[in-house]
């Protein structure tokens, strides 16, 4: 007997359809993934000790391309509305982070031989957590559900949390590991008790519906009506958005992020840097689109709301973060403070976009930084899982000195990786931020609100603040004398070559032919499932744009093939 | 013929170089030695092909319109090409297109031309450097931006080139980074320029915000339209402000010019290309570029007049005094920029473009030939430690003795007709919006920010036809002052110029030789290789003026008035069309040519008098320098140290000592506490303190933190309701 | 609910809070781990009290059989000295932190606490709505009085009168008789569901008050309506529900939570092992 | 006053999780300061329930399973590095644990 209980609750009724076969789509990448997780754990228990684990490297990438190819097959085929009652969606926007993510995982993955050689751990367990975390991250990207947010979330966490005191010699790394965790688990039980409390007013967990019975709360005629649940909805909000900020490191949230970081070891470093930010902007763009898409609740030009949070967030992250970053004397340190400015710029644009529905399609300024960001930074840290020093992985400017002499393949790459990273023309960071910085630019032109504007600078002139300390790495790497007695090692396996080699060129090309990805962002956007029926218009809209560009490129090319004429 | 919109050549142009940067960057290591020089010039030699035919393909399709008054005038409108969308996406639209008209044509000759000479004498330059690979490598790169630069259709494209230049720059520079003071050079240079940077883009920005366009041809669209022109009339001062900042960074003006002169740490041919002919000069071009925009901010104008003038007349003061065969000539490209920057700010671009060029050939031409002397010195660069080089080095004292004679402003030599434009532009400087009357007519310049359809007005009018018929008019005081100031300060910097430069060639080739017996046993006259580019370069510099002869000699000597005397104004007329219409070209009158003489008078007497002096001080009584310098010791100290600007700068914006020495101060000095300027120290040290408490390793106290920042978040939307 | 319900309550409650308390002010962890387990079955009352029999026994199966025998398994496995216990001493951040969860805690209350008495207004509105039903009653007599007259002219001429006194259904009428949501339907393609809900509704299936969605009422005791059925009613909370939805609805991340548990247990082998 | 309403369960629970939080502020023990995680968690869950109950859907039921789910998960993981930082620093004050700062 299916109780009557199950069937009272509306959005119940509207979900509890037995899934299609289409809809078991949904749970390829993801599904992919966490099989290949399933299948290293047998693969290393069978593992005789003592002997080389680089083909699990391989084995850990090729799956991941495998999962991100899937992905990419189903591009075209996505599923309008939430899938599997109403738990994931099915839309291009989830399979960009899926894409991402098992890009990050796979350049992480592919760095750790060299790292794991030069602390001596090799083990395979790394690769399996890595491979959980981006199944994690890829259900999280998805999820149409707080809850099934909130679980793929901890499956993205906890591992992360085991890989940051994955050193097990290392005091400093079970510091980091007990910090990130200690915080990580606080900041999950604050944005447990928001759902818990937007849960109680809607009486739902399914995005949608929050947003639906949110805005029929809000707008509720009889003032006394939204006055009864106004505060609950704000406390709730907010309190969800501060896990998410927590998770892409933006202040006041960050405070985590410099001591992890410098614990934790170099390739982990470089994945939770970048897939774990892409999960958390993915879902939160998920929760703020729509679940909190009411004008009321995002404020902006119409009060004060989770925009204006957003807006001062990403204020304070590029500043602090870029000044910060300036005094640090250990690379990995700065590269977390960078790694703050970097979420600071996230949300410029994420503000930027939000600012009012008409502009909705430009997030895919965030989801192309984004990809940029991921190559720039999973490279920087792999660059420096493969140098090493008197037997441990380099980490300060001092141990940094001279390298780039050494050994000129480390410093060419690292130094694409920094110009990347600090905006120099022609590689991706520059595009990512060039494009960003003109959308918030953009959105100030049109909506007359010069705060945009003001933003655009100050994310500007930081980020002229970052060519010093970016600099800074390069002039060690080059310029300073190198420490004679040290005795310092690179740890090239093929494996770290791949991925090295492959970030570079990711790097270049989102600086030269940034277009297929832009338009990959653009059709992601267009894709996103769930929002307001206003929202919906701007895609249908975005649609034909995207459609007419197609036609005007595909004619363009034609004269550009024509014939000269004479 | 091929189409105009997509013109393929220019692509090519821009292609040689990168494809010969990368073919030696990434695998010039392992291949021969002559092999690598091979591809480097050859790669550029191909562009310079590519240039000429492209330019002659520009001519072909000028157009011939007769104007109102029955002249023809030629139209070349531009050749474009498009190589593909670079970033696209809904508004938000940038091609990588490149685009060639009469003034990118000129700089393309230069980088192109200039440049391949340069790599033909690095190839005996750099013969004994195992890194010459890398070297060539990144010599073709830097063409590679620079050609961006010049050929961008966008002003994105021309950013790209500009950030590339610098990035060039700072490896070229760096180039020997083994040695710690060249290394700490290479980064003041790039940090110094990526504070210009950052006003160029903010410039950009505000330009795009305005305009929504960041096309070389819509942008340009606005200059003649006075619905556009509306638009950005009263935000135009800000821009070029900006634009302008962004050039006092990449062309070395006052107060971003100390990188260049410790720039010269980099190798001569380097010094050369970059620091001569070409990089420092893009500040000159991006201006030129937006003239039309330049021309409507008229206080700028003379803020950019009046630091070109003082630049020039500083850097050369400088110069007098170094000892330092390339510091000399770099002070003199500062000075000499400092000139271009003046016509600039006068409003003769022509002039300004005209002595871009002829600054080009002399000054590359006096860097390779001391690229030459240090070669056979040894590296040594201490000109006390010289002389007597002529008989060892013929070749090059003759050229250099050309390049002296250029510069100085011989009568006939290219430095002559360039300099004397530049004089008279700053003597008969006259802006519409600075003539008395015109207040009247249109209003007070004041008001008119506030009203732009008064400046659409004038723009989209004939001003000459509004004010004058040609007669004197008066002008306001800002246009006197700017007017006179300058061209008396350009006056005496075109004397000290003579002198300075004499005072080189006469310590460096005349008299006795002061090196020791070792180095004097081992002089000789450079290659082949090195002494084609002098002897080419010696040519142009001589000829290379005969373009551009003052209009009373033309009307004097009853040259045709389309001929090639006065080709370098047909060439640009078309180009500076608005500037030229919103300019009254003279304050003194439609045909002053007696003020014209004056001009090239005083001109001529300067350089002539600077170099009499030189020969008498350096020649006749070598004695004397020693005496006077022993009388104004403080002084000449003073100027010595360049002012101490460098000591200066580190006052200002580091609080506390500096270890000198130390490559990272520079950071410290230009970009943290440039950035934020004086009280940053401070800020950055309170900052620091309370970073530091909070960042405390205290896991408690970062959920403290976490819990706060929730609170203050929800005191915030709380307090909305 | 009756007065043994509230006792237990009070009870539990009181019991929550100041085992809660003991937890963070025991010195030994030991004890605070007792004063946890302790609480756990506090809550678990709770949940007794809220109808959640199966999260009740969970509570006592999984948190204080399990994760709590954890605890202490760690804390005897570590084997402490005083020294090593981490003492409870004053700092100034200490300050902060009161004053931080002072805030929270405000924010929160304040958000719980209902700031407008709820039953004022629904009985507002239920007046308001009876008053509409009843001028409807009125108008709908009038017009069949109306529409009994013969003569056309006097009739279109009444007609015309009592459009005029047609009762307009003001919002708060409206939300009153049919909840807020169905007045904002228009574009959310959900209007069959609804439909369907309100014939199911109307039809006496579901006897559940929908319409509460923007009444929050904060004061209501925590009962299950009495228009819930009896099977309903003692099914609700039970484990047949649960389990229906967990491997219906939420079984994408009931198998998420298998891929926690077996990241979780690798990752705490990887950490904890001293020598792989 | 006597008989519970939504309000005194939910102010309850807020109760509760507020002391949670300040015992994750205050106890240096890294033990204890987990187990008031344990408490925020517990806190949450009642929340949800009550809710649940209040809209007598079992949605709330379902989220607070899970939570006790991943709060097992969470324990095993944590105890596993206060265990691991106990090798290293032979204490499980985490104020000792603070080699990592600027």
């Amino acid at each position: 007997m299916l109780s009557n209980l199950l069937i009272t609750q509306f959005s119940t009724l509207a979900l509890l359809t037995p899934p299609v076969a289409a809809e078991y789509m949904a749970l390829v990448p993801g599904a992919i993934v966490s099989v290949l997780a399933l299948i290293i754990i047998l693969v290393d228990s069978f593992h005789r000790p003592g002997t080389r684990r680089d083909y699990l490297a391989y084995f850990s990438a090729i799956g991941l391309a495998l999962a991100g190819f899937s992905a990419y097959v189903l591009w075209d085929n996505t599923l309008a509305g939430p899938v599997f009652n109403g738990m994931l969606y099915l839309d291009k926007f989830g399979l960009f982070f899926a894409i991402l993510a098992c890009l990050a995982g796979g350049l992480a993955v592919l760095q750790a031989p060299s790292y794991m050689r030069l602390v001596r751990m090799d083990r395979g367990e790394y690769y399996m957590l890595v491979l959980f975390s981006v199944a994690g991250a890829i259900f999280m990207a998805n999820a149409a559900d707080m809850l099934t947010l909130f679980i793929a979330l901890e499956v993205m966490s906890i591992p992360v949390y085991c890989l940051a005191g994955y050193l097990r010699r290392d005091g400093r790394s079970a510091e980091a590991a007990l910090k990130y965790f200690i915080l990580g688990a606080f900041s999950a039980g604050l944005m447990l008790y928001g759902i818990s409390l937007i849960y109680g007013v809607t009486g739902t967990t399914s995005l949608e519906f929050i947003g639906r019975n949110l805005s029929i709360i809000i707008h509720d005629p009889d003032p006394a009506g939204a006055l009864a649940s106004g505060n609950l909805i704000t406390v709730g909000m907010l309190l969800i958005f501060s896990g998410f900020a927590f998770k892409i490191a933006a202040v006041p949230f960050h405070i985590w992020t410099p001591d992890v970081y410098t614990g934790s070891p170099a390739p982990a470093v470089g994945y939770m840097s970048t897939a774990v930010k892409a999960g958390a902007i993915a879902a939160m763009l998920r929760v703020l689109l729509i679940a909190f898409e009411d004008p009321v609740l995002r404020g902006g030009f119409n009060g004060f709301g989770w925009l204006d949070v957003v807006f001062f967030c990403a204020a304070a992250s590029m500043v602090l973060g870029n000044v910060v970053a300036i005094m640090q004397k250990n690379v990995k340190r700065m590269l977390a403070y960078s790694s703050i400015a970097h979420a600071g710029y996230l949300l410029v644009g994420v503000a930027a976009s939000s600012a009012s529905p008409e502009f909705f399609l430009h997030h895919d300024t965030v989801l192309f930084y984004l990809a940029t960001y991921t190559a720039g930074t999973v490279g920087a840290f792999g660059v420096l899982s493969i140098l090493g020093k008197n037997g441990r992985p380099v980490e300060t400017y001092d141990d940094l000195a001279g390298l780039g002499l050494k050994y000129p393949v480390a410093g060419v790459l690292m130094g694409l990786f920094m110009f990347s990273s600090a905006g120099v023309p022609p590689f991706g960071g520059f595009v990512g931020k060039l494009y960003i910085f003109s959308s918030a630019v953009q959105v100030g032109n049109t909506t007359g609100e010069f705060s945009f504007i003001g933003l655009a600078l100050v994310g500007v002139l930081s980020s002229v603040a970052g060519a010093y300390y970016y600099l800074k790495v390069l002039v060690s790497m080059y310029m300073k004398k190198a420490d004679e007695k040290a005795d310092t090692e690179m740890v090239m396996t093929s494996s770290a070559k791949v991925s090295l080699f492959a970030s570079a060129l990711l790097t270049l090309a989102l600086g030269i032919f940034p277009g297929f990805a832009i338009e990959m962002a653009r059709e992601s956007m267009v894709d996103f499932q769930g929002p307001s029926a206003t929202t919906q218009k701007v895609q249908e809209q975005g649609r034909q744009q995207l459609e007419e560009m197609r036609q005007k490129e595909a004619s363009s090319r034609v004269v550009a093939d024509g014939v000269p004429q004479g | 013929m091929l189409y105009q919109d997509q013109f393929y050549y220019l692509g090519l142009i821009v292609l040689m170089p990168l494809i010969g940067a990368l073919i030696n960057g990434i695998i010039g290591a392992k291949l021969p030695r002559k092999f690598v020089d091979v591809i480097a010039c050859g790669s550029i030699l191909m562009s310079f092909f590519f240039s000429l035919i492209s330019i002659k393909a520009l001519v072909e399709n000028a157009t011939h319109v007769k104007n109102a008054e029955g002249v023809v005038e030629t139209v070349y409108g531009h050749l474009s090409y498009t190589a593909y969308h670079w970033i696209y996406a809904g508004d938000f639209g940038v091609d990588l297109a490149f685009m060639l008209d009469p003034l990118t044509s000129l700089l393309l000759l230069l980088i192109t031309g200039v440049g391949f000479l340069i790599h033909l004498y690095s190839v005996g330059y750099m013969a004994d450097d195992p890194s010459k690979w890398r070297y060539f490598s990144y010599l073709n790169l830097f063409c590679f931006a620079m050609l961006l630069l010049v050929l961008g259709k966008n002003m994105l494209v021309t950013f790209i080139g500009w950030e590339g230049v610098g990035l060039c720059s700072y490896l070229l520079i760096g180039f020997w980074y083994t040695d710690d003071e060249k290394a700490a050079a290479g980064q003041k240079a790039f940090i110094v320029n990526r504070v210009g940077d950052f006003a160029f883009l903010v410039g950009m920005f505000i330009l795009y915000y305005e305009t929504q366009t960041l096309d070389y041809i819509q942008l340009k669209e606005f200059a003649t339209n006075a619905a556009l022109i509306q638009q950005i009339a009263p935000v135009a001062w800000l821009i070029v402000l900006f634009m302008f900042i962004g050039c006092t960074g990449k062309s070395a003006q006052i107060p971003l010019y100390v990188w260049l002169p410790d720039a010269m740490a980099g190798p001569t041919p380097v010094s050369a290309l970059i620091h001569a002919a070409t990089m420092v000069t893009s500040g000159v071009f991006l201006l030129s570029r937006l003239n039309w925009l330049v021309t409507i901010s008229y206080e700028v104008m003379a803020v950019i007049a009046w630091v070109g003038a003082l630049t020039a007349f500083f850097a050369a003061t400088i110069a007098i005094t170094q000892n330092d065969i390339k510091k000399v000539l770099a002070y003199s490209t500062v000075s000499q920029l400092g000139y271009m920057f003046l016509a600039v700010g006068v409003g003769s671009f022509t002039a300004a473009v005209f002595h871009l060029m002829t600054h080009a050939f002399f000054k590359a031409l006096m860097f390779l030939g001391s690229g030459s002397v240090i070669h056979a010195m040894h590296h040594e660069q201490d000109m006390r430690k010289m002389g007597g080089l002529k008989k060892y080095m013929p070749v090059t004292s003759k050229t250099f003795l050309v390049g002296c004679l250029a510069i100085s402003g011989f009568p006939l030599f290219s430095g002559f007709f360039s300099k004397d434009a530049i004089l008279w532009g700053a003597l008969s400087n006259t802006h519409v919006l600075g003539v008395v009357g015109a207040q009247e007519q249109i209003g007070d310049i004041t008001v008119m920010r506030g009203e732009p359809s008064a400046v659409a007005q004038i723009l989209t009018t004939k001003p000459l036809e509004l004010i004058s018929a040609g007669g004197p008019v008066d002008v306001n005081w800002l246009v006197q002052i700017t007017s006179w100031g300058t061209f008396i300060l350009a006056v005496i910097t075109a004397g000290m110029t003579a002198f300075y430069m004499f005072r080189l060639y006469f310590m460096t080739f005349e008299g006795e030789c002061r090196a020791d017996e070792h180095t004097k046993a081992h002089l000789h006259e450079s290659p082949v290789s090195m002494t084609i580019p002098l002897t080419v370069l010696a040519v142009l510099s001589l000829l290379g003026g005969l373009t551009g002869w003052p209009h009373f000699i033309v009307h004097g000597l009853h040259f045709p008035p389309e001929g090639f005397g006065l080709f370098f104004e047909h060439w640009f007329s078309e180009l500076f069309q608005v500037t030229n219409d919103y300019r009254i070209l003279t304050r003194f009158g439609a045909h002053a040519y007696g003020w014209e003489a004056v001009a090239t008078v005083s001109g001529l007497i300067a350089g002539l008098s600077g170099i009499g002096l030189s020969w008498y001080m350096y020649m006749k009584n070598p004695e004397i320098p020693g005496l006077i310098q022993e009388r104004i010791k403080a002084l000449h100290g003073f100027v010595q140290q360049k002012y101490k600007v460098d000591e200066f700068y580190g006052f200002v914006f580091v609080k506390g000592s500096i270890k000198s020495g130390e490559g990272m101060t520079f950071f410290d000095k230009y970009i943290l506490d440039g950035v934020l300027v004086n009280g940053a120290a401070a800020l950055m040290a309170t900052a620091g303190r309370i970073l530091r408490h909070l960042q405390s390793g205290n896991v408690q106290r970062y959920a403290t933190y976490i819990t706060l920042g929730v609170v203050l978040a929800l005191v915030a939307l709380m307090l909305r309701m | 609910m009756g007065f043994w319900e509230s006792l237990f309550f009070w009870i539990f409650a009181f019991g929550a809070v100041l085992s809660s308390v003991a937890v963070v002010a025991m010195r030994n962890p030991l004890y605070s781990a007792l004063a946890l387990v302790l609480d756990f079955f506090f809550f678990a009352g709770l949940y007794g009290l809220l109808s959640a029999h199966l999260m009740a026994i969970t509570q006592v199966l999984v948190y204080a059989g399990a994760i709590m025998v954890l605890f202490l398994f760690i804390i005897m496995l570590l084997n402490l000295r005083d020294d090593e216990l981490g003492q409870f001493e004053f700092r100034i951040h200490h300050l902060i932190s009161a004053g931080a969860i002072g805030g929270l805690l405000f924010f929160v209350a304040t958000a719980i606490t209902p700031l407008v008495d709820m039953d004022k207004v629904s009985a507002d509105r239920e007046e308001q709505a009876k008053a509409y039903e009843a001028s409807l009653k009125t108008y709908e007599n009038n017009l069949a009085q109306v529409e009994g007259e013969t003569d056309e002219k006097v009739k279109a001429e009444k007609l015309k009168k009592l459009e005029a006194s047609k009762p307009a259904m003001t919002l708060q009428s409206r939300t009153a008789i049919k909840g807020p949501l169905y007045a904002d339907l228009n574009e959310s393609g959900l209007e069959r569901v609804w439909q369907e809900r309100l014939a199911r509704h109307e039809s006496g299936q579901t006897a559940i008050n929908q319409g509460k969605w923007s009444r929050f009422d904060k004061s209501t005791p925590m009962v299950l309506p009495e228009s819930l059925s009896g099977d309903d009613r003692a099914s609700f909370g039970t484990i047949e529900p649960m389990s229906i939805l967990i491997v219906n609805r939420f079984v994408v991340p009931f198998e998420l939570t298998a891929l926690l548990l077996l990241a979780a247990i690798v990752g705490a082998v990887i950490i904890a092992k001293r020598r792989l | 006053m006597f008989e519970p309403t939504l309000t005194h369960y939910l102010i309850l629970a807020a109760i509760t999780f507020c002391i949670g939080v300040f015992g994750v502020m205050v106890r240096r023990n890294a033990i204890t300061l987990f187990m008031c995680v344990e408490l925020m968690l517990n806190s949450v869950n009642l929340t949800f329930i009550t809710f649940s109950k209040y809209r007598v859907d079992m949605d709330g039921h379902i989220f607070g399973f899970f939570v006790m789910a991943v709060a097992a998960a969470e324990a095993a993981v944590g105890l596993a590095i206060i265990l691991h930082l106990f090798r290293h620093k032979r204490s499980v004050d985490v104020e000792r644990a603070d080699a990592l700062q600027l």
